[in-house]
């Protein structure tokens, strides 16, 4: 094992020692949180597309209406200077649809969140703040929708709508998104609980909705919060996937998985047809994970 | 040829594949429709792939006086796959248990014509009495009699159907067994069963019906899948011969990608979408109203266009295949918007919502056409409602369907019966529509009972053109329907049904 | 400061005014989290029997090593915690039986410091919030009107600059935190304030000046201390008793010279002459007595004496016969068999 | 640990019954008749349908039907499908195709979503760490179907390397493009998790007595920071195996690839109840199974926790 | 790997054990540059134990982990200085030269044994490890070295111990362990940065004891890292006492803690409350310490000193020498000294 015999050679070749660095200055320049690349970018799409959902019409014309001023023997054709994303199969603006597309994909990724949002902190609360059985009875109920796998679910329950409008699928959607917000809440709430500054309060004699609204619940609902963003894009996507498989939306809705879906038969024939939903959902999820990416990195001191 | 034989195995026996969907099961008669038991059963009678016509296979006649009460004799020498032979005994076994209700199997429906069939299906739920249908008398080994119902010519055309095979003893004896490791009469032996992957045929030396049968590769591959895009997929990449029901969307795809001879083209046209319209939903019973409906759509737009004009305008209650078919039948079939909207004012306009409700697994985008041009052209609610094909089907059985329902229908075998039978009160997918018309029934029973051909196509055309007036459906398209091969594979046809066993090995 | 005269809480009656607070044979015990419900249920046993009383404008230091059951004493203490068996009694009542108003009156008269002032302080509550927080529960007290100036008044009390009201607990330093704390706990004027370490976490050069904030908070609101830190000089300098704790038990108690001086128990002796600062001023006369060992398990405590296994002074008695309180001196006794022999060393 | 392991299991058994009774109801509830399915378009007799239900004990209330099957789950009796086949057969022939390809998934997320994370967690705060970063949102962001259609398109159509459809070729040649595809798509939380928990570790103390030790970076980091960094990974590894297994459906689809997601998704269209109920108990098991292993795992990696 | 005697540079050479010269370290924060060391410099001898005195955040782990190379890099870099252990400057020299080194040559205790060690390996491992890296010992002979080193720091029953992991011992045993991890290979220099701070009173006089025996058993250089003043007099023999990341006083330590020259030292020295003081108020400094991020131009001290004077507002008091090897950075030392005296 003595190896005497090794090149003097290669000690002295080393080079930079590892944990010493080039002794450089770096420029720190880090603004406001809000001026930080990531934040930026990922804001603007995020802001874009919500208003492209809240007011699709600024991006597609006044007076626009994705059903109409169809024209059937237009059907399937490429982008042209008079249709820039080409025509569907219905023959109608493809532009236009795209756009419209927006409101259903970003409806459902907010509102699922904001409703998993709602019942992790309540659930949470609950099963962290009191134990005993009122956390046996909601861990177990995690643990069932964890269970479920949650296509099976979702399929089931989708299943149960004939015709299945953004709040059919915000329905199913939100029936299998909470349990993880549920786990992360109680966990917060439990070691929050405990903190020194809740039994000070509880010295001072607070009651214990005081303790919950003003102790608790604040020091717990940020992480949730920025836990939630993160969701956002994986919601969207979800549903994109589900309606794909053609138990998400149905018409007249119209949204960008439904387009996907329809488009897949038409890959070849008509490419543009995946093109432009599939590019502008993908930038929806990337903008909503980044913007979480980046609030959590902000406000979470595990991540940092 | 295929990806699944090793083509450049030492043997060098001809192999081809075939696109199949895991089946329920190996025995014709639970699942009729399958590739697997056409190819691995032989019946009483055929259709030559060259003529189009029916013929005998198994049988060497099948004859009657009445068209109600049937003699059939057997060829002589027959066996199964096992050596077993095949007699009278093997198919009035098959045909009882098949048409015992309780065993559920798929093909019970063929036996509704067949004297006795209440029997063995009491309408009350008891148990049935018997177990044998009293219409099916053995005569010998060689000769069979069956009564039916009623007069119906077509029967020597049922049984070419697979719900009518033969089945060797151990299929009564050891049913498990023989669900496993089926044996049959056919040009094809079963070798092995890979579930959710494949199911391997080989050819059977033994056939003795090999004069009517040209004869394809020595080893047919079934491939599973579970859609058709995946199945394509794989062709594309070269590992599978043969596909069928091609949707209109990918023929023009399998047009560029795969070529033009890719294509087989089916010729005669056996099935046709419709858009029927119960009787129980009192909105719609205005005759002027559905012709109005029906007025409003651009058949050929759309056969044009979003069907890539891979299918024809319907202007009849049947498909122009059959015998019966007159061109423009259905009157109030072609696109007029002008008096589409008069026959709604006619009707005293429609304030409703008209529903459609149809399959949410197949053929959105159609519907939706269709949907968007009624509501343009006359400008009343339309309202989709997409449904599971199982609970489709069960509303449809069950009469609750909340408006028009679109769908597809096609035949068993070549017969304006198939089509006109829906009209029929308390004929085969009568339940649909409920539509009942005494002087409709009469002319279709007569023309069912008639012997020749041309009588009974006058007959049916007809009835036909009773039923139109009151436009319990609105036909609306004839889709072309399209088979994709590789080189290797010879596609054949039997009176509008791709039938994979009987291709020919082309390389 | 005016030493009010101490008196040993077990065998002599009392000689001088009513205790503020008084604990009663108090245990506490904790179940061990265990896997399965078969066998006997184990109980760590963090307070075995304490007696302890304070009086009013006393302060009353508590030393022992880490474990022994000195932050399980303050949480009873505070009413945080229903100990297991005996009666916490704050002015001769049984603080865990109050009920409405009373239990109010208490919580506003026992107040208790944490050791770490930045987790004992919510992170998303302004300094004005977190002092204005006893006044927003005990609304009576001060109305909303006057509240703004009393939190001023209280920052200017602890030494903190009333203009840094709005702002947030972590803009502050470590001494400055505790400063918080501290206007916290008297913002109610309470009569008791138990300190679990409350200087433990400070600088060396801070804890100067939090010892003297507390020095001047007592004379001026004539408060009650229990106070516990590790830091024996500074329990000196502030304390008028000491109970030395070990393992539970209360096993020294007495005024603070003479514990530290004429020191009755042997772990008491171990203790102090384990602190380099004690034994450097007063030369050769405190030889470091380095105990073996570490401290046994509060599960299982030993027999008998409890510090019979690490006591230089153990015999055979020790190890089955539980020592009670012996009386040294009329406000001085250690639970040990030979405290006389000790505390004439 | 037996103890444990029994209260782990006690604790299991609720869920398996809520999820199951869950599923049951929700089938049940789902419209259409699962006899209409049997039969295809020709409606079967009156008398047909009621022998089948009869047999198939579907006219009793939902609780007796949800109480019968449970008891004959309790027996091993998963109960027969409609068609007479034992249900527990029809999941068993298609769970060792769905687990191959999960399992494969599930390895190939480990090596790419680890390697990603720790790279990124070693050079936490440098340019490597943004490139995972942009690595994986993307992949987090690009819907899992669009990047299958995609590479079943590329690599199996275009380029040929694998069969673009189908298992005949067996594994791994036939799983690895479906299994690649679900690993990227899985492999960015898992990358995220290792660099946060990696990160936090390379801050602790014992790092820092570890390279005082004048340990080599490599054995710093293999030897002790890369086991505590996975204490909170491996928690996660497991349940999202279970989670693949489960997930798959979309990929089997697009692949056609014969797993229990197909199974699923047909008889959830023809209703047929048992199947389902029976894929979900069986899923939830496998879940409860890894979630045991995972905890017992926990104990392995982390000796604080044993007991 | 190498073997000790192959690597030893200058063995006899007029080298210190260890000199830091210059030293400065930076941190690079969200919130800006934070320079917690600056203008380092002092020297260890063998045999000699040197106690860095200073409250918390005035620089002492950051100086002794630059000293081990164990600085997170990045944040922290050091922009200029040199750290000499027996002439070979730790900065320059090669990584691997370094690992060498480092555990072997100069080791360190440190403050929280429970997060210092690894949670998931025995200790015997962690032990053992030093040993077979650095002196290629099998699996087996590190093991038996293990237990002879646990016993050498008095870990009862040693050998049944070996296997054990961190959380099954008591607070004081753990920092046995990290005390015998940090003496495994007879290192000539021992950094121990506050090794007594996380345990009880009784544990801390067995663990200082135990550490000043190894010091003079082994004639190691020690260098004893803490803000208690009375452990600092208890085992060292030289002390600098750092504020704000700058050494402001160093010399003998009877010296200065008994006649301080700094105001800092002062005040520190006399906030201890003594006997005497009882019922009295202690002597505190007043104010808080400086952010790092944002230093005076002048003395980091001035705002909380008694002596300050225009001149300390403006400039840096540089380390000066007053007297017979004792430095203190003070305008005012004498003035300081005499305060004291008097
Ligand atoms: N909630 C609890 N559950 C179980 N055991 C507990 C609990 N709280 C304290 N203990 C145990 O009780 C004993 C006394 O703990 P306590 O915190 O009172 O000690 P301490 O004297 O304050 O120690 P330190 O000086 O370290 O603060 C310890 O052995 C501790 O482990
Ligand atoms: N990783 C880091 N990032 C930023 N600043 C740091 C980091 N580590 C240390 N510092 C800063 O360096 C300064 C000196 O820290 P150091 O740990 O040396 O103090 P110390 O004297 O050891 O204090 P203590 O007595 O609390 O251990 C502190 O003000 C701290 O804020
Ligand atoms: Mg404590
Ligand atoms: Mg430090």
């Amino acid at each position: 094992m003595s190896q005497t015999t090794e090149p003097t050679a290669s000690a002295v070749a080393a080079g930079e020692p590892a944990t010493f660095p080039p002794r450089r200055r770096k420029k720190t320049n880090r603004g406001p949180i809000w001026l930080r690349p990531r934040f930026l970018i990922s804001g603007t799409i995020v802001a874009l597309m919500l208003l492209m959902a809240a007011f699709p019409q600024l991006f597609a014309g006044f007076g626009s209406d994705p059903n109409a001023n169809c024209n059937v023997m237009e059907t399937n054709q490429a982008p042209s200077s008079e249709h820039i994303f080409g025509v569907d199969i219905q023959g109608c603006d493809y532009y236009t649809n795209v756009i419209y597309g927006a409101r259903a994909s970003i409806l459902v990724g907010i509102v699922v969140t904001a409703i998993s949002f709602v019942v992790a902190a309540i659930l949470g609360a609950l099963a962290g703040y009191f134990g005993g059985w009122v956390d046996v009875i909601i861990s177990r109920a995690c643990d069932m929708a964890f269970g479920l796998p949650f296509i099976l679910a979702a399929i089931v329950v989708l299943q149960l709508f004939s015709e299945r409008t953004v709040w059919t699928v915000i329905f199913a959607l939100a029936l299998f998104n909470w349990p993880g917000g549920v786990r992360f809440m109680r966990s917060s709430v439990m070691e929050v609980r405990n903190r020194e500054y809740v039994q000070a309060s509880m010295l001072l004699g607070a009651s214990k909705t005081r303790i919950i609204k003003s102790h608790i619940i604040p020091n717990s609902l940020t992480p949730l919060l920025v836990l939630q963003t993160l969701g956002v894009g994986g919601v969207i996507s979800a549903e994109a996937g589900l309606t794909f498989i053609g138990i998400g939306l149905t018409p007249p809705s119209v949204s960008w998985g439904l387009q996907l879906a329809a488009a897949r038969d038409y890959i070849s024939a008509a490419p543009h047809l995946l093109v432009f939903p599939a590019l502008f959902l993908t930038l929806t999820v990337l903008g909503f994970v980044l913007f979480g990416e980046a609030l959590r990195d902000e406000f979470d001191p595990k991540g940092k | 040829a295929s990806g699944a034989g090793n083509a450049a195995g030492a043997g060098e026996e001809s192999a081809l594949s075939f696109q199949l969907s895991e089946p329920k099961s190996l025995v014709p008669h639970e699942d009729p429709g399958s590739q697997v038991a056409m190819a691995t059963c032989a019946n009483l009678m055929e259709v030559n792939t060259e003529s189009q016509e029916l013929e005998p296979l198994a049988a060497t006649s099948v004859t009657s006086d009445d068209a109600q009460h049937w003699k059939i004799e057997l060829q002589d020498g027959w066996t199964f796959q096992d050596g077993a032979p095949v007699t009278a005994d093997s198919f009035a076994k098959a045909w009882n248990k098949t048409a015992t209700g309780s065993n559920a199997w798929q093909g019970n429906g063929s036996f509704t014509a067949f004297e006795g069939y209440k029997d063995l299906n009491p309408s009350d739920g008891s148990k049935p009495t018997t177990d044998e249908l009293s219409g099916v008398e053995v005569v010998d080994d060689q000769h069979l009699e069956v009564a039916l119902n009623a007069p119906n010519a077509d029967f020597p055309k049922l049984l070419s159907t697979s719900a009518l095979c033969p089945l060797p003893e151990q299929a009564f004896s050891d049913p498990e067994a023989y669900e496993e490791n089926p044996v049959s009469n056919g040009p094809y032996q079963f070798v092995s069963w890979n579930h959710n992957e494949e199911v391997v045929l080989e050819k059977w030396d033994g056939f003795k019906g090999a004069d009517g049968f040209s004869g394809g590769a020595d080893k047919l591959t079934g491939q599973i899948y579970t859609a058709v895009d995946a199945a394509y997929t794989d062709m594309t990449a070269g590992n599978l011969d043969m596909i069928r029901n091609v949707p209109a969307t990918m023929v023009s795809k399998a047009k560029s990608q795969l070529g033009e001879d890719s294509l087989y083209e089916v010729e005669t046209g056996s099935k046709q979408y419709t858009l029927q319209i119960p009787e129980y939903i009192k909105d719609l019973r205005d005759p002027d109203l559905r012709k109005a409906i029906s007025m409003s759509i651009d058949r050929e737009s759309i056969a044009k266009s979003l069907l890539q004009g891979y299918a024809s305008a319907s202007d009849s209650l049947v498909p122009p295949s059959l015998d019966s078919y007159e061109e423009g039948a259905c009157a109030s079939c072609t696109f007029d918007a002008d008096e589409a909207k008069k026959l709604l004012k006619k009707a005293g306009g429609f304030d409703g919502t008209l529903v459609i409700e149809h399959n949410s697994a197949s053929d959105q985008q159609l519907v939706q056409a269709i949907a968007k041009q009624i509501k343009e052209n006359l400008g009343i609610k339309v309202q989709l409602k997409p449904v599971l094909g199982t609970e489709l089907q069960s509303r449809r059985n069950n009469q609750e369907l909340d408006g028009a329902v679109f769908g597809l229908w096609g035949w068993s075998y070549k017969s304006p019966d198939q089509y006109l039978s829906q009209y029929e009160t308390g004929g085969d997918g009568n339940e649909t529509t409920g539509y009942s018309s005494k002087p409709v029934d009469k002319l279709v029973r007569s023309a069912r009972a008639s012997q020749d051909e041309a009588t009974a196509a006058k007959t049916y055309a007809e009835a036909e053109s009773l039923i139109v007036k009151d436009m319990p459906a609105i036909p609306l398209f004839i889709p072309t329907d399209f088979g994709l091969h590789t080189e290797c594979a010879d596609m054949k046809e039997v009176q509008g049904d791709l039938q994979f066993y009987r291709a020919g090995y082309g390389c | 400061m005016s030493l009010p005269e101490a008196t040993i809480q077990n065998g002599t009656p009392g000689r001088a005014a009513a205790p503020l607070m008084e604990m009663q044979g108090i245990k506490q015990h904790y179940p061990v989290h265990r896997h399965l419900p078969i066998g006997p249920q184990k109980v760590v046993k963090a307070l075995d029997g304490v007696d302890l009383d304070v009086r009013p404008g006393e302060t009353m230091g508590v030393i022992g090593e880490s474990g022994c059951g000195k932050s399980t004493l303050a949480r009873v203490m505070s009413g945080l915690e229903k100990p297991t068996e005996g009666r916490v009694l704050f002015r001769g009542q049984d603080i865990n039986e109050l009920k409405g108003a009373e239990k109010r009156e208490m919580r506003r008269n026992i107040q208790l410091i944490f050791q770490d002032p930045f987790s004992s302080l919510n992170p998303r509550m302004t300094v004005e919030e977190l002092v204005g927080e006893p006044f927003a529960i005990h609304s009576e007290i001060e109305p909303r009107a006057g509240r703004r100036n009393k939190i001023r008044e209280l920052l200017e009390l602890v030494g903190l600059n009333p203009d840094h009201a709005d702002r947030y607990p972590h803009n502050f330093s470590g001494g400055q935190q505790q400063r918080i704390g501290i206007a916290r706990g008297i913002a109610l004027n309470p009569k008791m304030l138990i300190c679990d370490e409350p200087v433990s976490a400070l600088d060396v050069s801070v804890r100067a000046q939090i010892v003297n904030l507390l020095d001047t908070l007592q004379k001026e609101l004539g408060l009650s201390y229990l106070f516990i830190a590790h830091d024996l000089q500074i329990v000196r300098h502030i304390s008028d008793r000491v109970a030395t704790m070990y393992l539970g038990k209360v096993v020294e108690l007495g005024r603070y010279d003479e514990v530290y001086d004429r020191t009755g128990h042997p772990y008491t002796q171990a203790l102090l002459s384990a602190a380099p600062e004690l034994r450097k001023n007063d030369g050769a006369d405190r030889e470091r007595i380095v105990l073996q060992g570490d401290p046994p398990s509060p599960i299982d405590p030993p027999s008998g004496c409890r510090f019979h296994t690490r006591c230089p002074l153990a015999q055979a008695m020790c190890v089955d016969q539980e020592p009670e309180p012996v009386e040294i001196s009329g406000t001085h006794a250690a639970r040990c068999h030979f405290a006389d022999t000790v505390s004439a060393q | 640990m037996l103890g444990y392991t029994i209260r782990r299991i006690g604790q299991m058994i609720p869920v398996v019954i809520g999820a199951t009774f869950l599923i049951y109801a929700l089938t049940f509830l789902m419209p259409g008749d699962p006899i209409a399915a049997l039969t295809g378009a020709r409606p079967l007799p009156e008398s047909t349908v009621a022998q089948i239900r009869q047999a198939y004990h579907l006219d009793d209330p939902f609780l007796v039907q949800y109480g019968n099957y449970m008891w004959g789950l309790l027996h091993g009796n998963f109960g027969i499908d409609f068609f007479g086949r034992p249900v527990l057969g029809l999941i068993l022939e298609r769970l060792p195709t769905t687990f191959a390809l999960a399992l494969t998934a599930w390895v190939l997320k480990l090596v790419i979503g680890l390697a990603i994370g720790v790279y990124g967690g070693l050079r936490h705060g440098r340019a490597g760490d943004h490139f995972a970063l942009v690595f994986t949102v993307v992949f987090l962001g690009v819907p899992g179907f669009v990047i299958a259609l995609g590479a079943q398109t590329v690599f199996g159509v275009q380029l040929g390397w694998v069969n673009p459809a189908g298992i005949s070729a067996g594994w791994p040649m036939a799983f690895i493009l479906p299994a690649l595809v679900m690993a990227f798509e899985a492999a960015a939380g898992l990358a995220r998790l290792t660099r946060t928990s990696l990160v936090g570790v390379l801050r602790s103390e014992y790092m820092r007595t570890a390279r005082a030790k004048g340990l080599s970076p490599r054995r710093v980091i293999w030897g002790h920071a890369l086991r505590n960094a996975m204490i909170p990974v491996v928690t996660y590894l497991g349940l999202s195996l279970a989670g693949m297994l489960g997930g798959a459906v979309i990929i089997e689809a697009i692949f056609n690839i014969p797993g229990i997601g197909g199974l699923m998704v047909t008889s959830i269209n023809n209703k047929e109840g048992t199947i389902v109920v029976g894929i979900a108990t069986m899923l939830v098991l496998v879940y409860l199974f890894f979630n045991l292993l995972v905890d017992l795992l926990y104990g392995v990696i982390d000796p604080r926790v044993r007991v | 790997m190498r073997t000790q005697q192959t690597q030893q540079p200058d063995p006899a050479g007029d080298h210190p054990l260890l000199r830091v010269r210059d030293l400065d370290v930076e941190f690079d924060t969200s919130k800006g540059i934070a320079t917690a060391v600056s203008g380092m410099n002092f020297t260890v001898q063998r045999g000699e134990a040197l106690g860095i005195l200073g409250e918390s955040g005035s620089g002492k782990s950051v100086t002794a982990r630059a000293v081990m190379g164990i600085l997170d890099m990045p944040p922290a870099k050091v922009p200029r200085g040199e750290i000499l252990l027996e002439g070979e400057d730790l900065l320059t020299i090669s990584a691997k030269r370094h690992r060498e080194l480092v555990g072997s040559r100069v080791s360190m205790v440190f403050q929280d044994a429970l997060t210092a060690l690894n949670p998931v390996h025995p200790v015997g491992r962690q032990i053992g490890e030093l040993y077979r890296v650095h002196r290629g010992y099998s699996r087996k002979d590190a093991k038996a070295a293990a237990i002879d080193m646990m016993d050498r720091v008095r870990i009862p029953a040693a050998a049944s111990r070996v296997n054990d992991y961190p959380h099954q011992f008591s607070g004081g045993m753990r920092q046995r362990i990290v005390i015998a991890m940090a003496l495994a290979l007879d290192p000539v220099l021992l950094i121990a940065d506050e090794p007594t701070t996380a345990l009880d009173v009784t544990v801390q006089a067995q663990i200082l004891e135990l550490l000043k025996e190894q010091q003079v058993e082994r004639n190691m250089g020690l260098i004893l890292i803490t803000h208690d003043i009375s452990v600092v007099k208890e085992v060292t023999d030289q002390v600098a006492v750092m504020y704000a990341g700058r050494i402001v006083e160093h010399g003998a330590t009877d010296e200065v803690l008994n006649h301080p020259g700094h105001p800092y030292t002062q005040g520190l020295r006399a906030s201890v409350a003594g006997e005497e003081l009882k019922g009295q108020r202690l002597p505190a400094i007043p104010g808080t310490p400086p952010d790092l991020l944002r230093l005076p131009d002048g003395c980091s001290f001035a705002n909380r000193c008694p002596f300050v004077t225009d001149e300390c507002l403006e400039q840096v008091p540089p380390l000066e020498s007053v007297g017979a090897g004792r430095q203190s950075a003070c305008f005012h030392t004498e003035e300081v000294l005499d305060h004291v005296t008097a």
